[in-house]
């Protein structure tokens, strides 16, 4: 289902064993990569090798970039191998409601439009799309990454609620794990504009040039950048047989018999741990493995995404 | 055909009323009077001694006779029923009809022909191009194509309908087969009556004249019977810049004819009159005698003469038998 | 509001109570189809097309034994007073589609056309009250222009109990001032009650009064319907001549 | 859809070649177009149009509405064209919504001008009552009832002559409180006449082989290798244009096409300003 | 979220009416200073880039400014509709936007009418012949809306079309010009669409000369009409040569 026709080339050398096989011994290698799928991937596996080339326990190559979006007030794009996230937030008013009159709100929606993969098509979207919003949705709150009483305007009249969409570019696996960085990154890239209160009662912004100028109140003048205090990231890892797979490709994620996602805190501590069902049972001791792992790539991607921040910042300077 | 409403001015309008009266007062030739018009769920006179046989058309409610379709009463020895005029077609053995291939399935074509189903013409029931009667190989059935493909107007007659209820088509006859070269028109079918002769060669102006008996007409180019104009069009598509087209095109004198004789179907049928070759020639020569332009036949002006030609035609059909 | 003024008798329109509106029929209002009419009851104005009968469009629907009636109701945006944008589709003319096409159902002799579909598409140009009875009305023309064999004639009209008194063809704003109202469908020959909605409680003895007028209302319909179709077979005849 | 066999598709790009068509017309002739108005009185303007069987119907709704904040100075136009399955069994169910949103589009291009409201057919300026604060929003709507063919142009020219059959209430503007929504009268007697010399015509060019051909059928429109929609009013300026899909075309073609849609166009008005006059007169 | 409240931006309204009347009142002069400093005549640079999302047979990527556009084309594959019998293939075309593509927080829905008139722009240059009874998609995704929106995803498309070997007569570029009074603005930013007088975008085939689409709105005199066309058909040649050697670039490396 979700063999890439593309991403093949590579691994094969690699694989075949022959490496040296001129176009027919490609192409059988090809063939017998679509017939037998498992079997292929299996005699990787006992190599330590998978179908990338990438050793079992290698993450592909990651890369984040702030600020795509020129219309959002925070976006960042993040890239693992060939699966791509685009993240934007954009910063609307609303009046909170009175239980939480000092605080604002997140709203979180994943997309997975037809340019995606070859299986979503126009009209009907892809049926993990909302699981995956609802997944992000309950890290964002539960690792409490945000305080929501920083999006406060106004107690009681008025607040921010952001609204992060996440659009998948490219589905290449470890959706979940990609578009959590995605949110990260245009959270940590998120800037609030300046806003005052007009006569009718509005929330309007204060463009940069009029700032000072304005006779309005400015309300949020110190209040530009949200603080992040627990920055959650997470790792998947595919199980299959005795191996652990981190970070899978489509291709892997439709062979391997099962998953277990981890999600980390800034601290190490676990936020959550998520495993669909699947023919193997996750112990106790692959488990720990796993935590191990994602501890490791937790490190890893707080590294690109500051690496990022200063990119930015110096792109800025210039 | 409804599409044609020209749009008349008052005395053009006062014309045509007047001339539709005097249609209406005219006794029919046909046996029925215009008393034994009926509308759905009229009661139909009859004498019950007389055993009489209730056909098409009619219902037993209560012990009565009533109509079930709006038409005329017909009563042929004991037999009543109700003749109607707009519907679709009701199709018998042997009748000559034009229709349009929509499907291609095994060993058959499936044909358009205004009747409640489609028709099905067997690969069997048609004569093959090269005209030797045999039984018909694997090669034949993937060759279909070649003889008719989808939205080919072809004409047949009407064979029968099988145990299954279908309607089967028959084409084994020169006669048959497939129509290029000019246009088709589809008329409501209770216009086109049941004639010896269906198929007309207007030999005055090259043009072949096909009045299906289920309201599909055809007029194109004359072909002789048996004259493989297949393979004509065949090569076109092939050839297919548009300079080589252009020296296949119907001579544009024959297309004017066939232009005229079209358009005297269109007038015929927006005003209702019977769809006979004779009607149609003299419509089309009415219209040359006067110098009428092919497309202002469908003008108003010439829409009231033309119903008041017909009065004229039917009184003094009137006086002759009189 | 005094939708019957107590001293004359008359209706906001100037109807008496037992009066129907202006009615209007037309055969052959769309060109292409095999059977069409537009109907009016007052300002309430629709058209039916028929086509068929044909083959059947979808194979699995098909029944060897009997015709496929199917019926698409739709409103057009500027049928109403206030301008609305609808869905096709909506509950409601999901409603009034399946209770046009069961009515006209009852009455077509669907046993006569096996392996044949038969459509009937519903347009409501203006919409003032009694539209249901309109539609069928319509659709009754319209299937006797496509020479579809029926039993009878169906027609249908509304009546409703408004100041104390049984009115026959509920307008729009009298439909709408909340009393109770019923739409009756007759096999007019046959006398026979094909349709029957009433939506409010009304005592049983009033409830027969209002159904017999809307019942007289039908026939009356009937009879304007069954002349509008012999005018019409007679002109087709005696201009087809002999 | 129409479906032709190659015989009768030759037969039609033939006549188109030799300059006459199936029914006897000339290249850049119409069908004989019939007009009436005031068919939908419960709107504030309507009529139907017919071109051979095409049969159309526009109606003019106008309801008090409130501008949008980036043009306080004028009022909304809206324009929504409905393919009824009366008109072909295809368009049941949602079956004429890709045909239809076509044909939205297409008008809206060519009646309602460029963003700032510049060019448009139908003056918005005029429908402005408070600025700011109150303006008619007129809905446009299009039903296509019955078709063959050339709809684009039936609709727009049925549109033209809704709108000159149209009458807008006068109001009268009670309150007049500067930042609260002022209260009006509207008026059920008078009505103020809509200013329709600006609106445009729409000349639909159906290229065939090297020919193109004015208010195609649909069977000639099947044999179409491209088409082009020209928006004409009547000083002969260009209001809107659109291509119909198809082939490519030199751009010497396309401007050729839009010089004779230009031409055909003001034949099209006066047909059409006689058309309204009689259905006028015969409306009274 | 099950309920989201009411809510709206903060920087709808009074502002954007201020900064478009000024653009107005700017462009009823005969010389103005467009927002990004290019001249009357001078098209945004183009950046182009094949193989976005590999996901698909063939993918591309366009930024315009701030206009983002990314394509993909999947097939030819077997149809999903049941379609009748046919001797060619059927061109699926869809165009979405993001939530975020424009200043106002949209639904991120499909945009009918762009997926019409990008059918339309393409289908005359697409060998439908080339792939009998399969359908190839092409899918648009509108990463930021900065103007010039459909001429944008329209190049791209036919780009993305190209990277995935689908049978063409040309490559299709189009270009938009914008009408203020007597002035004539190529390649228009948002900013300069909202207020403008007409606007006029082709779509062409410029090694053929020929024009696959052409929409024009507002009102054109026969003379500004000529010179407008011009003025595009000289930016999509332009244009093209871009888009032919991005495609080189990208046949370079993959050999």
């Amino acid at each position: 289902m979700a063999t890439s026709a593309r991403g093949g080339g590579e691994g094969e050398a690699a694989a075949g064993g022959g490496g040296g096989g001129g176009a027919a011994a490609e192409m059988e290698v090809e063939a017998y990569r679509r017939l037998f799928p498992v079997a292929y991937f299996e005699r990787h596996l006992r190599e330590s090798v998978r179908l990338d080339a990438r050793p079992l326990a290698s993450p592909r190559d990651t890369s984040v970039a702030l600020g795509l979006v020129g219309s959002a007030d925070g976006s960042a794009l993040v890239k693992f191998g060939d699966t791509t996230m685009v993240a934007a937030i954009k910063l609307e008013v609303m009046t909170p409601p009175a239980e939480s009159s000092d605080e604002g709100s997140v709203a979180v929606e994943f997309y997975m439009p037809p340019i995606c993969s070859p299986t979503v098509r126009p009209g009907r979207s892809a049926e993990v799309a909302p699981v995956i919003s609802k997944q992000l949705s309950d890290v964002i709150m539960s690792s409490g990454m945000i305080n929501l009483k920083d999006l406060c305007l106004i107690n009681g009249k008025a607040s921010w609620i952001a609204y992060l969409d996440i659009y998948c570019l490219n589905a290449d696996g470890s959706l979940f794990d990609a578009a959590l960085v995605s949110t990260v990154a245009a959270f940590t890239h998120l800037e609030i504009p300046l806003v005052s209160v007009s006569d009718d009662g509005r929330v309007v912004t204060v463009p940069g040039e009029l700032e000072g100028k304005t006779k309005l109140p400015l309300v949020n003048k110190d209040k530009r950048k949200l603080m992040l205090n627990n920055v959650p990231f997470s790792l998947t890892c595919g199980l299959h047989k005795e191996h652990i797979l981190v970070d899978p490709t489509a291709e892997e994620e439709s062979i391997i018999e099962t998953f277990v996602t981890v999600v980390l805190d800034t601290l190490g501590r676990v936020v959550s741990v998520y495993k669909p069902g699947g023919s193997v049972l996750a112990y106790t001791s692959i488990l720990k493995e796993c935590i191990t792992l994602a501890k490791r790539r937790a490190q890893q991607l707080r590294n690109i995404l500051n690496e990022s921040v200063s990119a930015m910042e110096v792109d800025k300077s210039s | 055909m409804r599409d044609l409403q020209p749009s008349l001015n008052q005395t053009q309008r006062v014309r045509l009323q007047s001339a539709l009266r005097q249609l209406h007062s005219l006794p029919s030739s046909s046996s029925s009077s215009p008393l034994s018009s009926v509308a759905v769920a009229d009661p139909i006179q009859v004498n019950h001694d007389d055993n009489i046989l209730k056909g098409h058309g009619t219902l037993d409610c209560d012990g009565e006779v009533v109509a079930t379709l709006c038409g005329v009463v017909e009563r042929v020895n004991k037999l009543v029923y109700v003749r109607a005029l707009r519907a679709r077609y009701k199709p018998e053995v042997g009748d000559i009809i034009v229709g349009r291939v929509i499907e291609i399935a095994p060993k058959r074509w499936r044909l358009e022909i205004n009747f409640s189903q489609v028709a099905v013409l067997m690969l069997s029931s048609m004569n093959l191009p090269d005209g030797i009667q045999r039984r018909r190989t694997a090669v034949d059935e993937l060759n279909m194509r070649s003889i008719f493909e989808e939205n080919d107007v072809i004409c047949a007659e009407v064979r029968g309908f099988q145990h299954d209820g279908s309607l089967h088509l028959q084409a084994r006859s020169q006669k048959y087969g497939k129509l290029e070269r000019g246009q088709l028109l589809t008329v409501p079918a209770y216009l086109v009556k049941r004639r010896k002769q269906h198929f007309h060669h207007l030999e005055q102006y090259g043009v072949d004249l096909i009045i299906g008996c289920n309201g599909f007409i055809w007029v194109g180019e004359h072909v002789e019977a048996g004259e493989n104009v297949g393979m004509l069009v065949e090569d076109q598509k092939k050839t297919s810049t548009a300079e080589e087209e252009s020296w296949s095109f119907t001579p544009l004198e024959t297309r004017k004819h066939i232009c005229r004789i079209a358009n005297a179907v269109r007038l015929l049928s927006a005003l209702g009159f019977t769809l006979t070759v004779e009607a149609i020639v003299d419509t089309a020569e009415a219209s040359l005698a006067s110098n009428i332009e092919i497309n202002d036949m469908l003008g108003a002006e010439f829409f009231v003469q033309t119903a008041e030609r017909e009065v004229q035609r039917r009184a003094s059909m009137v006086r002759k038998k009189g | 509001m005094e939708y019957v003024n107590p001293l004359t008798g008359f209706r906001i329109d100037g109807r008496r109570p037992n009066e129907l509106r202006q009615i209007k029929g037309e055969l052959g209002v769309v060109a292409n189809a095999d059977g069409s009419a537009l109907f009016e009851m007052g300002n309430t104005r629709v058209i039916v097309a028929v086509y068929g009968p044909r083959e059947v469009q979808n194979k699995s629907q098909q029944n060897n034994n009997q015709a496929l009636v199917r019926c698409e109701y739709s409103m057009a945006n500027f049928s109403t007073g206030d301008r609305t944008r609808r869905q096709k589709g909506d509950r409601r003319s999901t409603e009034i589609s399946l209770v046009i096409r069961q009515t006209m159902e009852a009455s077509i002799l669907t046993h006569l056309m096996p392996r044949s579909q038969i459509d009937i598409f519903v347009q409501v140009l203006q919409a003032d009250g009694g539209t249901r009875s309109a539609c069928i009305n319509a659709a009754t023309l319209a299937l006797a222009d496509a020479g579809i064999p029926m039993r009878d004639i169906v027609t249908s009209c509304t009546a409703g109990y408004l100041c104390s008194t049984p009115l026959l063809d509920l307008n729009y704003v009298e439909d709408s001032a909340g009393g109770p109202d019923v739409t009756v469908g007759i096999l007019s020959k046959m006398d026979k009650v094909t349709l029957l909605q009433m939506d409010a409680k009304l005592p049983m003895d009033i409830f027969e009064n209002v159904m017999q007028l809307a019942i007289e209302g039908c026939k009356a319909i009937a009879n304007y319907i069954r002349e509008v179709l012999l005018e019409n077979t007679k002109q087709l005849e005696s201009r087809r001549g002999g | 859809m129409v479906g032709l066999s190659e015989g009768e598709k030759h037969f039609i790009r033939g006549g188109i070649a030799q300059d006459l068509r199936s029914d006897g017309r000339k290249r850049l002739q119409f069908r004989s177009i019939s007009v009436e108005t005031g068919v939908i009185p419960q709107a504030n303007g309507s009529a139907r149009v017919r071109l051979g069987a095409t049969d159309v119907i526009a109606s003019i709704k106008a309801e008090l509405g409130k501008p949008s904040i980036l043009r306080p100075d004028k009022g909304k136009v809206s324009i929504f064209v409905d393919c009824s399955p009366t008109a072909a069994p295809m368009f049941e169910g949602r079956g004429g919504e890709e045909l239809s949103n076509d044909l939205s589009v297409a008008l809206q291009r060519c009646l309602l001008g460029g963003t700032s409201g510049a060019g448009a057919g139908i003056d918005l300026s005029s429908l402005i009552i408070v600025d700011g604060k109150v303006c008619w929003d007129l809905y446009i709507d299009g039903l296509v009832i019955s078709s063959d063919g050339n709809l684009l142009d039936a609709l727009a020219a049925a549109i033209k002559v809704a709108l000159s059959n149209t009458g807008i209430p006068k109001v009268s503007v009670l309150g007049a409180s500067s930042d609260e929504q002022p209260d009006v009268d509207v008026s059920d007697e008078e009505f103020l006449q809509f200013d329709t010399s600006g609106v445009p015509v729409i000349v639909t060019l159906t290229k065939v082989g090297r020919h193109y051909i004015v208010d195609a059928t649909s069977e000639e429109e099947s044999q179409m290798s491209s088409a082009i929609s020209v928006s004409v009013n009547r000083r002969g300026q260009i209001c809107g244009l659109t291509k119909r899909g198809g082939a490519g075309l030199d751009p010497s073609v396309v401007l050729d096409m839009i010089s004779v849609a230009n031409s055909v166009s003001q034949q099209l008005i006066t047909v059409l300003d006689s058309e309204i006059a009689a259905a006028e007169a015969s409306e009274e | 979220m099950a309920t989201t409240p009411m809510t709206y931006s903060p920087s709808q309204g009074a502002e954007r009416r201020q900064k478009q009347q000024q653009m107005r009142r700017m462009s009823q002069e005969l010389d103005w200073k467009r927002s990004d400093g290019r001249s009357f005549h001078q098209c945004r640079p183009a950046c182009l880039q094949t193989g976005a999302t590999n996901a698909a047979s063939g993918s591309a990527y366009a930024e315009f400014g701030a206009t983002k556009v990314i394509v993909s084309v999947f097939g030819p594959r077997e149809s999903k509709k049941a379609m009748m019998y046919s001797d060619i293939g059927r061109l699926n075309c869809n165009v979405s936007f993001t939530t975020f593509a424009t200043p106002i927080r949209g639904q991120g829905s499909d945009n009918k009418e762009y997926s019409a008139m990008l059918h339309k722009a393409l289908e005359g240059a697409v060998i439908l012949e080339s792939f009998p009874k399969t359908t190839v998609d092409v899918f648009a995704l509108v990463l930021e809306s900065g103007g010039g929106d459909l001429p944008v995803i329209i190049s791209c498309a036919s780009l993305a079309l190209a990277d995935a070997g689908i049978m063409m007569y040309d490559l299709v570029s189009s270009v938009s010009v914008s009408c203020f009074g007597k002035n004539i603005v190529i390649d228009p930013t948002a900013e300069e669409e909202a207020c403008q007088d007409g606007s006029l975008m082709i779509a062409c085939m410029p090694a053929r000369n020929e024009v696959t689409q052409l929409t024009l709105t507002g009102q054109w005199s026969t003379a500004k009409t000529n010179e407008a066309m011009e003025l595009c058909m000289d930016a999509c040649s332009k244009l093209a040569s871009i888009m032919r050697s991005c495609l080189k670039k990208s046949a370079n490396l993959s050999s």
